[in-house]
């Protein structure tokens, strides 16, 4: 067994077992409520079909989101398919329906350019569009370089490969002595002529450049190996990439390039094999999967509750091209609490760790369910999601495990002691920028009358005010007033507060009930943030 | 800045008892008004309308007839507000007010032409010309001292059936009281809250089982006034009807339903005989145009707007309503800076005695004004079209007089009266 | 059918909430807005504030003033339908008066974003647009069938009317702008003592059992006053009277209380318009349509 | 007449007079204290609750200094409940005399009274309310003193070791016999009946009226009266107390104390004690002469004014009242033949443990009881009588461990039902007359903002319902409790306090006719309406 058959097991080993590792989380989750669409077996037909054509083949909903990204998508996709097709597997598919087919033979030479070229033009436009996009440049992980690193690895090498393999000496001695038979020694001086001007090998000696030495060679070359060999100036990229490391190629022949960049261009292959069911290497599978699955629905409609194996497969089919991001409701919030949980995509990855056995905690937990709370299930990210990922409902129900495992502050208060909410929560270095809790004179007009206790419809529905919301309005002002906060932050009068704001309207002294409320709850978040924090750097 | 481009005949300022009478009047007079004023007075009152009951303060004599009081009251302070209406305006006043909250459910009965007696949360007797028909009762359980319970509850402070009981028992025989347990809800509770539980009826019925056991040898029962938010007399009417007693309120202290329920009316009323409210704010500014008309700046932040008015009624009220100020040195007029009737000197304003029956000096500060109800300014109105009601004026003590609500509902009637000319 | 003599252009901003959870307003919004000759402009706006407002003020603020900026870079003022969102925009606009702290702060956050602190404010509530831009007057000459003896109960909604002078939407405490644009459809409306009162909305997910009391209380007291709907002109109230509501049990009496119908689909229905446009078939809580005469016939 | 025997009859419930009876008490010696209001009535009551360090006192008093600096140590160390550490600064604003600032460190250092100068941004830095015209700070270790809890807890002592407590008991008269008191007369001013006692010792520690009580002994001594006013605001202005860094003088000293601070006082001559009351003029002056050290003090918004009767006691010639010495003054009757009566008055709250223990000391000399003082080393305990004095507690306990069924009474300072009733259940036996403004100085009631506009109909309603009062007393206790609030409110009437006052008034005058004798008109007939 040779490297690549031994890699090449090695590396599919790998990604079967990540593929079935990923289908067995898809289909792991006990279904509940699961609804099937109610589409008739025709129409869902020619849905499909539509979906293959016009948003599989053509990237249709990747157009949506901009056209450089659609036509970097598109470059990509074609290119790397064709080489897939073409090159990779060329022993499976392109020998069979070609069988006069040789990889250095054009128009498969030349494909092969193409392929690589348009490829690494799309990978370039990604590379250009992510960081160009302040916004999308702080979403980029790294994962993002990854795929882009061996892909373009992957092209990379494969032209160096080549372009090595042109100048190669060593290359053109092993086909002489493999298919040629020199009738005497000029022969392969006259074959080696030809070969350095027209197919650009490099050779060490002394190249004649006599044109009867040339005509001999060339009809020696029309002999053994055109049926072969094109010309390789239809290798538009890999000879110029050849002619340029002229200078170098005595040096790469003397090492034998052409064989370290085989190894490193296969190896990059097949690290791509093996990483393809990780991260955004299966993007390219699951996306399409999942525009299927999905049969192009862009909304999320309440009938539409998927099977976990369809959530599953819409989690992995994300590309992370941050478009969801780009456009979240909430981004304003991100740019205040720099939580990146807040931003769809960066959310889609807290959820895949959440879902997985080691799931999430500590501070990780706290920022996915932070993240989860702050989204308003505006439809916006699943209504632009290129991949046609129902983030809608992945958002809803992940919204609902996380809050059972990771309580938001009005939830802990609920869940503490009397004694506990009575001071719970440490100091807290950011002062709520409004600050009218803290300031006296938010409170020197109040004349006690306890108007905002009266009006409140909360108090007034509460089976027993005082026992289910420990504290009433005017209460809390007057532990305001006389400067103990720390007493009222747990009270549930704080956190029952409907907003309504009838207190401050009604106040005949213009006291600001509800905004100190507001304020208060505020400051509670402030600190149970911070108390993650400090939790996670003491501990 | 809103701007509002009508020119209103008239700018309310003020939304306690004289400000909400000189809107109502006023737009039955078929002027276009505006109206701006925060809470305040109306709503902490106790929904009892006086009209005159005590002079001379300092011998603390009360009276029957709050004509004759009146008349006494007018002959030793001249320049009592109440010296420039006339009998029948003042009655006319205190009627058409009373027809209004009657049309709009709240019906006001007393005596004609008298006062009657009520019960005060402490248990205190006071002189009043109209109560509420929900409170009635009560004047008359009291006035011919018949055996009655009071109802009080765990969890209402500041009213306590025993305090009733005990200040009145002297003289009236067969009191009785009880403590119960509030149907719906518990813990601490507030009237206005009981009065939205008690919008179901179901809840009555279970507040009547709880009371019938000790309901055998009374014949009136006295509550709390909880009663209902916006129906009491339905309230009661199903209570009475249930119970078969004669049922009725005594005001609790403030926070109180009886001022929302007198204010509620007004807030449905207002707007339909065409007032236009800015209920919630103040009057911030106020210049003079050259046509003689006012233009005020209403409101502060969003809601801040310029309202521009004919003329003006100023029932700003006093330091509660915030239509006057004091600071350390002497008593201001809060919107046109008027000429202020005050004591000398902060140490003259206030007795040294609390309840002292000559009432605090300062009490009689306020804004004088001539026949026509303008404010003066040395002896001549400050302006012509403009007027003052209500608490705000000089020369009265309405606190000790017992004649806030009649003097603000008279004398709003008044200035609209001279308005129109 | 001829909308408004000069036509009135606005930034539409739905909110967060009816894309997915109440697309029945976005729709009759839309539908009726375009009958009546009002454009609405889609631009992307993003959070209004008012959800984070419990956690972080200035994420808050800084969310609402973002759209400000947004509406401005379009040169057109901002019109809701949602009284959250024009709420919390206007206390947005209120806290930028009087904090200069904060518009430091949000002028920073706002250039990273590419976008300068709005010169102006402008932003309205839909019920505002109707009474003020539109009128009384041309609602009432464009109902093709009046909405003859269906009693409707108004339901204010706090975050419009309330803080009165942040919203500055109509008087806190006698409010009447609502009635007005509901009567001009030839309905007629009931006065009920919990008409101001909050829906509970807000205390969904944070306190079930008040948000569960409070739109019990405000339910009864409109059946009990001979309501025939209950009128919103609020994403989150009808969200609660709708959707909420649904979630009770099959058997309580509460679900025959009085339905909750948009105000659009009122206007809607009275202007003519089918109810398929307006999305009646979406609340959950149908409103059976009286049989109404046509005025054209 | 009911006769009451006891070894030691004090008269006067101030912080000397329960310090006496607690120092007897310790010393084996159980005494019976008789008061003519209620404890800290005087001049305790009335003064800053301010635990000197002694600076003040160091340019013209350097032994008051020095008693200050030991006996605020013992105070911080034995009583702490009583106590809030602040610390102070003396503080001096342009225009303030350069020469006492220069001199201030040497007089500090010359009583050994710890004073250390910072910086003046530094200063502004500690107490931002400070004013930016500052030209220099010292540090100095003041404190504030509860003075309710500190007689409460001293009283509760007394009473644990077999002492009693009279309170509303007027004396009346004393019968002397061969040179010695041999019987006091008093008046129960609950009951309006009389009693007596008949003592082997007498001390007199009536404070300022030292001298009312001796004069009917047939002893003179010869009182100034200085009556000094002080105001408290709604919050608190300062974390520590602020002096005046100038020669003792008006309105130069802010003391905080719980949630408020004290600010005064003046000095005022006045011919009786019994008239002292705070006035509209002191209180204009107190402000204005503030306001340099902190100029906020203009515009905040105060709750109340009050006073207190300094009794200088005039050795020689009077002048300033100032200028009289503040140290106590401890004498033996002996000197006008009356042989078993001691007076003990003057000094300070920061020394009232020494002059209980100087007195008790010559108690125990007369006595012939060799016992030693022990209230230099042993710890005050604190009381249930005085806890409630403490700010914030009631709103912490209502939050931490109150009963379902309780309900707040007073709002302000949220005093609860239950508290009130372990306030009563304290006073015992002795709840009797004016119950209303006894639970106001055990407690919060009455000292927040609505100034007993609110909570005092609420708690006369609970009196009531409890039956601790019936028919008209009740509300006989409402006007008196009113009434004795309005003495410290009417001088402060302006601005957010004027809205106060004119809502209370409409409350308790206009809607509930409490000023007006009860309506018993029994010959009014009913007519239909």
């Amino acid at each position: 067994m040779n490297f690549f058959d031994i890699g090449f097991i090695i590396a599919s080993v790998v990604c079967a077992v990540g593929i079935v590792r990923r289908l067995a989380r898809w289909c792991g989750k006990p279904t509940s409520e699961v609804s099937v669409s109610s589409l008739s077996w025709h129409r869902r037909l020619f849905l499909a079909l539509k979906i293959f054509f016009l948003e599989i083949l053509l990237l249709g909903r990747t157009c949506r989101t901009g056209r450089i990204r659609w036509l970097a998508h598109c470059l990509v996709f074609f290119g790397f398919m064709g080489l897939l097709l073409f090159h990779a597997m060329d022993d499976t598919i392109t020998a069979r329906f070609f069988p006069a087919y040789e990889s250095t033979l054009d128009p498969w030479q030349f494909l092969r350019n193409l392929f690589g070229g348009m490829t690494l033009i799309g990978l370039a436009l990604m590379v250009y569009r992510r960081v160009r996009l302040r916004s999308l440049r702080s979403l980029t992980r790294f994962q993002d370089w990854a795929v882009l690193l061996v892909v373009g690895g992957i092209i990379l090498s494969g032209f160096l490969l080549e372009a090595s393999k042109i100048m190669s000496p060593a290359v053109f001695d092993v086909m002489v002595y493999d298919y040629f038979i020199p009738e005497d020694g000029s022969d392969i001086t006259a074959l080696k002529a030809v070969w350095a001007k027209k197919y650009g090998v490099v050779f060490p000696e002394e190249i004649s450049d006599s044109d009867d030495v040339f005509e001999n060679g060339l009809s020696l070359n029309e002999d053994s190996c055109v049926d072969c060999h094109s010309d390789t100036t239809s290798a538009f990229i890999s000879r110029p990439l050849a002619s340029a490391l002229h200078p170098l190629a005595p040096a790469l022949n003397r090492s034998r390039a052409d064989e370290v960049f085989w190894y490193l261009h296969i190896s990059l292959c097949l690290i791509a094999l093996a990483a393809l069911p990780f991260g955004k290497f299966f993007h390219p599978l699951t996306t399409p999967a999942n525009l299927m699955a999905r049969l192009g629905r862009r909304d999320a409609a309440k009938d539409d509750v998927p099977s976990p194996a369809i959530r599953g497969l819409g989690i992995d089919a994300c590309t992370r091209c941050g478009e969801c991001s780009l456009h979240c409701s909430v981004g304003p919030a991100f740019s205040v609490l720099g939580n990146s949980n807040i931003l769809p995509s960066e959310k889609l990855i807290s959820l895949k760790g959440f879902e997985s056995e080691a799931s999430l905690s500590g501070q990780a937990l706290e920022a996915f369910a932070e993240g989860s709370r702050i989204c308003t299930e505006c439809l916006r990210c699943t209504d632009i999601c290129p991949s046609g990922i129902n983030l809608q409902d992945l958002w809803m129900a992940s919204k609902k495990a996380v809050s059972k495992v990771a309580p938001d502050s009005n939830q802990a208060i609920r869940l503490m002691e009397i004694s506990e909410r009575a001071a719970p929560f440490g100091e807290c270095s950011l002062p709520p920028i409004s600050g009218l809790a803290d300031n006296k004179e938010s409170y020197l007009a109040c004349v006690q009358c306890t108007t905002c206790t009266s009006v409140c419809p909360v108090v007034a529905v509460s089976e027993d005010p005082s026992r289910d919301l420990d504290l009433l309005p005017q209460q809390i002002m007057n532990l305001l007033r006389m400067g103990l906060k720390e007493q009222t932050l747990g009270a549930r009068m704080v956190w029952s507060c409907t907003t309504c704001y009838k207190c401050q309207e009604h106040c005949p002294q213009n006291i600001r009930v509800a905004d100190v409320l507001y304020e208060l709850r505020n400051t509670v978040a402030t600190r149970l943030r911070e108390g993650e924090c400090a939790d996670e750097r003491d501990g | 800045m809103i701007k509002d481009d009508t020119i209103y005949d008239v700018m309310v300022i003020g939304a306690g008892f004289a400000g909400m009478a000189a809107a109502l009047f006023a737009s039955a007079q078929g002027l276009k008004v505006v109206q701006t004023g925060a809470t305040g007075g109306i709503d902490f009152s106790t929904g009892f309308i006086d009209l005159m009951g005590v002079h001379p303060m300092e011998e603390g004599k009360r009276w029957n007839s709050p004509w004759a009081a009146i008349d006494a009251a007018v002959k030793d302070y001249p320049k009592h507000p109440y010296a420039l209406l006339k009998r029948d305006e003042i009655a006319e006043a205190i009627d058409t007010f009373t027809d209004f909250l009657a049309q709009n459910g709240l019906d006001y009965v007393g005596h004609s032409e008298r006062n009657s007696r009520a019960l005060t949360p402490a248990g205190t007797v006071k002189r009043t010309y109209r109560v509420p028909k929900t409170a009635w009762k009560g004047t008359l359980a009291l006035e011919s001292k018949a055996p009655t319970l009071f109802v009080d509850f765990h969890g209402l402070k500041g009213f306590s059936g025993k305090q009733l009981v005990e200040t009145r028992k002297r003289n009236w025989p067969g009191l009785k009281t009880v403590r119960i347990q509030f149907p719906s809800g518990s813990g601490e509770l507030y009237p206005e809250h009981m009065a939205w539980a008690l919008a179901d009826p179901a809840v009555r019925e279970k507040l009547v089982a709880e009371i019938l056991p000790h309901c055998d040898d009374v014949e009136y029962v006295g509550f709390p006034a909880i009663l209902g938010l916006n129906d009491p007399q339905q309230v009661v009417a199903q209570l009475e009807e249930l119970s078969g007693k004669h049922i009725f309120e005594i005001p609790t202290m403030p926070p109180s339903i009886a001022g929302p329920r007198l204010r509620a009316v007004f807030d449905r009323g207002l707007p339909v005989l065409g007032v236009r409210t800015l209920s919630q704010k103040m009057v911030t500014g106020v210049e003079k145009l050259g046509d003689g008309s006012f233009q005020f700046a209403v409101g502060s932040g969003a809601a801040a707007s310029t309202v521009n008015a004919k003329s003006a009624i100023l029932a700003s009220g006093r330091f509660f309503g915030k239509g006057l100020r004091a600071d350390r040195n002497s008593v201001s007029e809060a919107v046109f800076n008027l000429p202020v009737v005050q004591p000398g000197n902060r140490d003259e304003w206030h007795l040294h005695e609390f309840f002292d029956h000559k009432g605090h000096p300062v009490n009689m500060a306020g804004i004088e004004v001539d026949e026509q109800l303008r404010p003066l300014n040395a002896g001549q109105p400050v302006h012509d079209n403009l007027y003052a009601a209500g608490a705000i004026l000089a020369h009265q003590d309405w606190m000790r007089m017992k004649c806030g609500a009649g003097l603000a509902i008279a004398t709003a009637f008044k200035a609209v009266k001279a308005m129109k000319g | 059918m001829k909308g408004m003599d000069k036509p009135v252009k606005y930034a539409y901003f739905p909110g967060c909430k009816i894309p997915h959870h109440l697309p029945e307003y976005g729709q009759s919004v839309e539908t009726v807005c375009a009958a009546l000759g009002i454009e609405l402009v889609p631009l992307e706006f993003n959070c209004c504030g008012w959800p984070m407002r419990h956690d972080n003020e200035l994420a808050s603020i800084f969310s609402a003033v973002r759209n400000f900026a947004v509406a401005e870079e379009a040169g057109l003022p901002i019109l809701t339908p949602c009284k959250c969102c024009f709420g919390n925009l206007k206390y947005a606009e209120s806290r930028l008066a009087e904090d200069g702290k904060l518009v430091v702060l949000v002028g920073r956050l706002l250039a990273q974003d590419g976008l300068a602190m709005p010169k102006s404010i402008n932003v309205s509530h839909l019920l505002s647009v109707l009474d003020e831009q539109v009128g009384v007057e041309l609602l009432q000459r464009q109902t093709a069938t009046p909405l003859a003896g269906v009693k409707v109960a108004c339901h204010y909604g706090c975050h419009a009317l309330r803080p009165g002078n942040v919203t500055g939407f109509d008087d806190p405490l006698a409010p009447t702008l609502f009635e007005r644009v509901v009567t001009a459809l030839g309905a007629e409306t009931v006065d009920w003592d919990l008409r101001l009162e909050c829906c509970g909305h807000p205390l969904r997910g944070r306190d079930g059992v008040i948000a569960e009391s409070l739109m019990r209380k405000k339910l009864e007291n409109a059946a009990s006053v001979g309501a025939d709907i209950i009128a919103t002109a609020c994403t989150y109230c009808q969200l609660q009277f709708d959707k909420e509501r649904d979630g009770l049990m099959l058997n309580d009496p509460l679900r025959k209380a009085p339905p909750a119908v948009l105000v659009t689909q009122l206007i809607g229905t009275a202007l003519g318009l089918d109810a398929s446009v307006l999305g009646m078939e979406k609340n959950c809580i149908p409103w059976r349509v009286p049989v109404l005469q046509d005025r054209t016939l | 007449m009911k006769v009451i025997e006891t070894r030691i009859l004090i008269l006067g419930g101030g912080a000397t007079g329960t310090g006496l009876a607690r120092d007897l008490a310790l010393r084996g010696i159980p005494c019976l204290l008789a008061e003519r209001r209620d404890i800290n009535a005087g001049a305790s009551g009335g003064n800053h609750g301010l635990l000197h360090s002694g600076a003040r006192y160091v340019a013209s008093d350097a032994e008051s200094a020095i008693e200050c600096r030991e006996e605020g140590a013992i105070l911080k160390k034995l009583a702490p409940q009583c106590i809030e550490d602040t610390g102070g600064l003396f503080v001096a604003v342009e225009g303030d005399d350069e020469k006492y600032i220069a001199d201030f460190q040497s007089m500090c250092d010359a009583s050994d009274v710890p004073a250390h100068e910072i910086d003046i941004r530094e200063a502004r830095e500690l107490e931002p309310v400070l004013s930016d015209k500052l030209i220099a700070a010292y540090s100095v270790e003041d404190g504030a003193v509860d003075p309710f809890m500190l007689s409460l807890d001293n009283l509760a002592q007394s009473v644990a070791l077999g002492g009693q407590y009279l309170r509303n008991a007027k004396l009346i008269d004393f019968s002397k016999d061969n040179g010695r008191i041999q019987r006091s007369t008093f008046l129960d001013q609950t009951t309006g009946e009389q009693f007596a006692v008949e003592a082997e010792i007498v001390v007199n520690a009536t404070g300022a009226w030292a001298g009312i009580v001796a004069a009917l002994a047939g002893a003179h001594i010869n009182i100034l009266y200085s009556s000094g006013s002080l105001l408290i605001t709604q919050d608190r202005i300062t974390k520590r107390v602020v002096n005046r860094l100038r020669k003792a003088a008006d309105s130069d000293i802010l003391v905080p104390g719980g949630t408020v601070s004290v600010l005064g006082t003046t000095s005022v001559t006045i011919d009786s004690p019994d008239l002292c009351r705070p006035s509209v003029a002191e209180t204009n002056s107190i402000i204005e002469d503030a306001r340099a050290m902190i100029p906020v003090l203009d515009t905040t918004r105060y709750i109340r004014a009050y006073a207190g009767v300094r009794p200088l006691v005039l050795l020689g010639d009077s002048g300033d009242a100032r200028n009289v010495s503040r140290n106590f003054s401890l004498i033996d009757h002996a000197r006008d033949d009356v042989d078993n009566f001691i007076t003990i008055t003057g000094g300070k709250l920061t020394t009232y443990r020494l002059m209980a223990e100087r007195t008790a000391d010559m108690v125990c000399a007369k006595l012939g009881v060799d016992a030693k003082c022990t209230t230099r080393t042993e710890p005050l305990p604190p009381s249930t009588m005085g806890r409630w004095t403490e700010p914030g507690l009631g709103p912490k306990s209502w939050i931490q461990n109150r009963d379902a069924d309780d309900l707040i009474l007073c709002e302000c300072e949220m005093v609860s039902r239950n508290a009130i009733n372990a306030i009563v259940e304290n006073m015992g036996g002795m709840h009797g007359n004016s119950i209303l403004k006894a639970i106001g100085m055990r407690s919060r009631v009455g000292k927040g903002p609505c100034q007993g506009g609110f909570c005092g109909l609420r708690i006369t309603g609970h009196l009531y319902d409890e039956g601790y009062v019936s028919e008209a007393k009740g509300i006989e206790e409402l006007q008196s409790f009113v009434g004795r609030r309005w003495r410290g409110f009417s001088p402060i009437l302006w601005g957010l306090p004027m809205v106060q006052a004119d809502l209370q008034e409409a409350l308790y005058c206009g809607a509930l006719d409490l000023e007006l004798h009860d309506d018993d008109d029994d010959d009014f007939t009913c007519e239909d309406a």
